[in-house]
């Protein structure tokens, strides 16, 4: 955990200086805002997306597997 | 169509959600406004807190799931404590990412030591040992009682967890955030309750497909059973 | 229970005594890694007394991890797992033995390590009255958690893996209100670090009561 | 008089693997049972799941009185402490001396020290071995510590895997003279062996297992050997 935590800081350390730099504009910027805005919802919904993908896949790779009658809720 | 993990309910659950996260992006992203302090930021509420909110609440189905198999010893809970932390996990990930996007933005920093903030962490590295557990190559009893127990012990940790870093940012005077200050209209409002019906179906709809992939894994594991038994019975021919 | 308890400290301290891993390796390395902290602070300006206290318990949780770690291998080798569940001993009275053992070297290495940030960091231990009850709180704590995870994972072949990963972030609360009731105690305001102590307790007492509950299901089979 | 240890279509896996394949057999108090058959039959399997160190998956399984399905932690506890494994490896601390760990067993079993020294001078330990760490003894020496604290523990039912492994003529001599000793004073006894005339001239009944299943049992009829060794028994 803590060098979990220190990833994050050194993370977060690198954020800053890159930060340092557009700082002034940042706030003010509402095109950023708006891009931040789109990535996070475009990461989250990305995200979600592709562990459903995956797990019906896997779903259908183990039920083609197992007779008919342990399927019962289908 | 008994090729998956779907059934009838599920893919009307599974209706019901995408309709829902359509509206849910119409709302959020065109037709709510901007709010006055946080501008187009609180955009970033509307999926933020739901995702947090859900999540906790898949770690406590996680927690009462494992109570349960640890008094019951039924292969369904520990099926469901085993579902609810997958996808709780996701929706920690999400939440750790709008978080930082947010943090970015505002604070100009994507990682701050926010009390809420580093609760989530902690708590996403607890469910990832959790889901560590729960792929320890072992006998499937003997897993399922050792995740029960590891899953037993999130509740205390993250309450333990909770206090010590809320206190820890609030005695430190680090900077204060309150994520509440903006003030919020009635489309806001709606925009935000709607985030959680939305996210809390598509909780529920994942919970259920990861419920029977899981089930179909345990029971792939017990195929072949009766035919492994009676060709290891075959060994004995001619030994006597 | 309590029989049972100390037939098992004794066993594991007279284990100790015989093989000096405690102190002939985990204290090293505790007193290495305040030094390498110095190392990596810039001793000259300061840093090294303000984070005395973080310094101190991160440096504890290591080497506490470290005696976890030994405390729970000596139980999984060459059938004595075996025994252990053939013993008849009551799984409460193994896990109060191995958390009192644990204790004992914990707090042993807690006093080495005092020495050590008063002679190397030059801290000023004078609120004995908040430092010593913080360290036995935390030390039961951090022994508690450590026994059920370390249990947990003995039998296992990842165990040198998933006991950090299961047990550090448990532990983190622990991390925290100890260094935070340090903090006040040498910084001369002690009277915030009593919240940080009952915290501490809490924990402590929690973490010895689940681990009396679920120890009998993770040494059934564990 | 119920059997000690009683087997109906006892399945155990191991993994996904059927190590018993349905087991069925009763062995009675007092009875030494040579449990034989070729590598990977299910002998350590069979020895481990009598111990409740196995969970016995489907089938019948009653040891001791104590019925294996449903077996809770209290009932589980009692019915292990009456048990005494002799596995191949030795379960105990490398780094604690004979006597220590003699000791530490003896009194987890609810013995008590006296049944530790009385089983060491059993077992030839009570001289320079008595404080030499375990780890520093030589295969057969180490065989005889788990020896001693099996006796110490006074098991209704011992479960010997391979029990000749390692040990000298004399230690072989004094291991016989030990089981016909406990199966007279009633307790029951398995051992697994591939040391056929060595085992089968102290075992009243030889029962023969392979790919997981009982295919051969028989009775021989020898009596149990009188102790050979010149001490008391404990």
């Amino acid at each position: 955990m803590t060098a979990v935590l220190a990833v994050l800081a050194t993370l977060a350390d690198a954020a800053d200086a890159a930060v340092a730099a557009d700082a002034a504009v940042a706030t003010e910027d509402r095109g950023f805002q708006w891009a931040l805005v789109l990535a996070c919802w475009v990461a989250v919904l990305a995200a979600v997306a592709l562990v459903a993908v995956r797990s019906a896949q896997r779903g259908r790779r183990l039920a083609r597997q197992i007779p008919e009658e342990q399927r019962r809720w289908m | 169509m008994n090729d998956g993990t779907s059934s009838p309910g599920t893919r009307v659950l599974g209706a019901l959600t995408l309709i829902g996260m359509a509206v849910l992006l119409a709302f959020a992203l065109v037709i709510s406004p901007a709010d006055e302090t946080q501008e187009e930021t609180v955009r970033m509420f509307y999926v933020h807190v739901p995702t947090a909110l859900v999540a906790f609440g898949a770690f406590f189905l996680t927690v009462a799931a494992s109570v349960g198999y640890l008094l019951r010893r039924s292969e369904g809970w520990d099926v469901m404590a085993g579902a609810s932390a997958e996808v709780g996990a996701v929706l920690l990930a999400a939440t750790l990412v709008s978080g930082m996007l947010w943090g970015r933005v505002t604070w100009g920093v994507y990682w701050t030591w926010d009390a809420r903030l580093t609760l989530t962490a902690l708590l996403f590295v607890l469910v990832l040992g959790y889901l560590a557990v729960r792929r320890l190559p072992l006998e499937r009893e003997r897993r399922s009682r050792l995740a029960a127990v590891v899953g037993l012990l999130l509740g205390p940790a993250t309450v333990a967890c909770h206090y010590a870093t809320t206190w820890w940012r609030t005695l430190h005077q680090g900077p204060t955030i309150t994520t509440a200050d903006a003030k919020m209209d009635g489309t806001m409002l709606f925009t935000f309750f709607l985030g959680m019906v939305v996210f809390g179906l598509l909780y529920v709809w994942l919970l259920v497909h990861r419920f029977r992939v899981l089930w179909l894994e345990h029971r792939v594991e017990d195929l072949g059973l009766d035919e492994a038994i009676a060709e290891r019975r075959r060994e004995a021919v001619g030994v006597s | 229970m309590l029989r049972d308890a100390a037939l098992v400290a004794g066993k594991d301290l007279r284990l100790e005594a015989r093989s000096r891993v405690a102190l002939n390796q985990v204290a090293p390395f505790a007193l290495l890694v305040l030094m390498l902290f110095a190392f990596a602070l810039d001793p000259d300006r300061g840093i090294l007394a303000r984070v005395t206290p973080g310094l101190y318990w991160v440096a504890v949780l290591f080497s506490g991890l470290l005696a976890v770690q030994r405390a729970f291998a000596v139980e999984s080798t060459d059938g004595v797992a075996d025994a252990l569940r053939l013993s008849g001993l009551d799984p409460a009275g193994v896990f109060l033995g191995k958390v009192a053992a644990v204790a004992v070297q914990l707090l042993a290495l807690e006093v080495l390590l005092g020495l050590g940030v008063v002679v190397l960091y030059g801290a000023d231990p004078s609120s004995v009255a908040l430092l010593v009850p913080t360290c036995l709180a935390a030390t039961l704590g951090l022994a508690a958690a450590g026994s059920v995870y370390g249990i947990l994972a003995a039998g296992l072949r990842v165990r040198e893996t998933l006991l950090p990963l299961l047990l550090l972030p448990v532990l983190a609360p622990v991390l925290i209100a100890a260094t935070s009731a340090f903090e006040s105690a040498l910084g001369g305001f002690p009277g915030e670090g009593w919240r940080w102590l009952g915290l501490l307790v809490v924990f402590a007492a929690l973490y010895t009561g689940l681990g009396l509950a679920t120890f009998g299901v993770l040494l059934e089979d564990g | 008089m119920e059997p000690a240890v009683h087997l109906r279509g006892a399945v155990s896996l191991l993994g996904r693997f059927p190590a018993l394949a349905g087991v069925d057999l009763d062995v009675a108090t007092g009875e030494i049972v040579l449990l034989r058959g070729p590598n990977g039959a299910g002998k350590t399997t069979l020895l481990r799941c009598c111990a409740a160190l196995l969970p016995v998956t489907s089938g019948e399984a009653m040891v001791l009185g104590h019925d294996l399905a449903g077996l809770t932690g209290p009932a589980r506890r009692a019915l292990r402490r009456q048990v005494g494994l002799l596995a191949h490896a030795t379960g105990l601390y490398d780094e604690l001396t004979v006597a220590d760990n003699v000791a530490f067993w003896a009194r987890a079993a609810g013995a008590d020290r006296a049944d530790a020294e009385a089983a060491m001078t059993r077992l030839e330990l009570d001289g320079r071995l008595r404080d030499v760490a375990v780890g520093r003894l030589s295969a057969g020496q180490r065989r005889r510590a788990s020896l001693a604290v099996l006796l110490a523990r006074r098991p209704a039912l011992w479960l010997l895997d391979e029990p000749h492994a390692g040990l000298d003529q004399a230690g072989r001599d004094l291991l016989d003279g030990l089981i016909g000793d406990g199966a007279r004073a009633g307790a029951a006894v398995v051992l697994a062996s591939h040391e056929r005339d060595r085992a089968e001239s102290i075992a009243t009944r030889t029962v023969t297992i392979a790919g997981g299943t009982i295919v051969d049992d028989s009775v021989v009829g020898a009596a149990p050997p009188v102790a050979t060794g010149a001490r008391r028994a404990p």
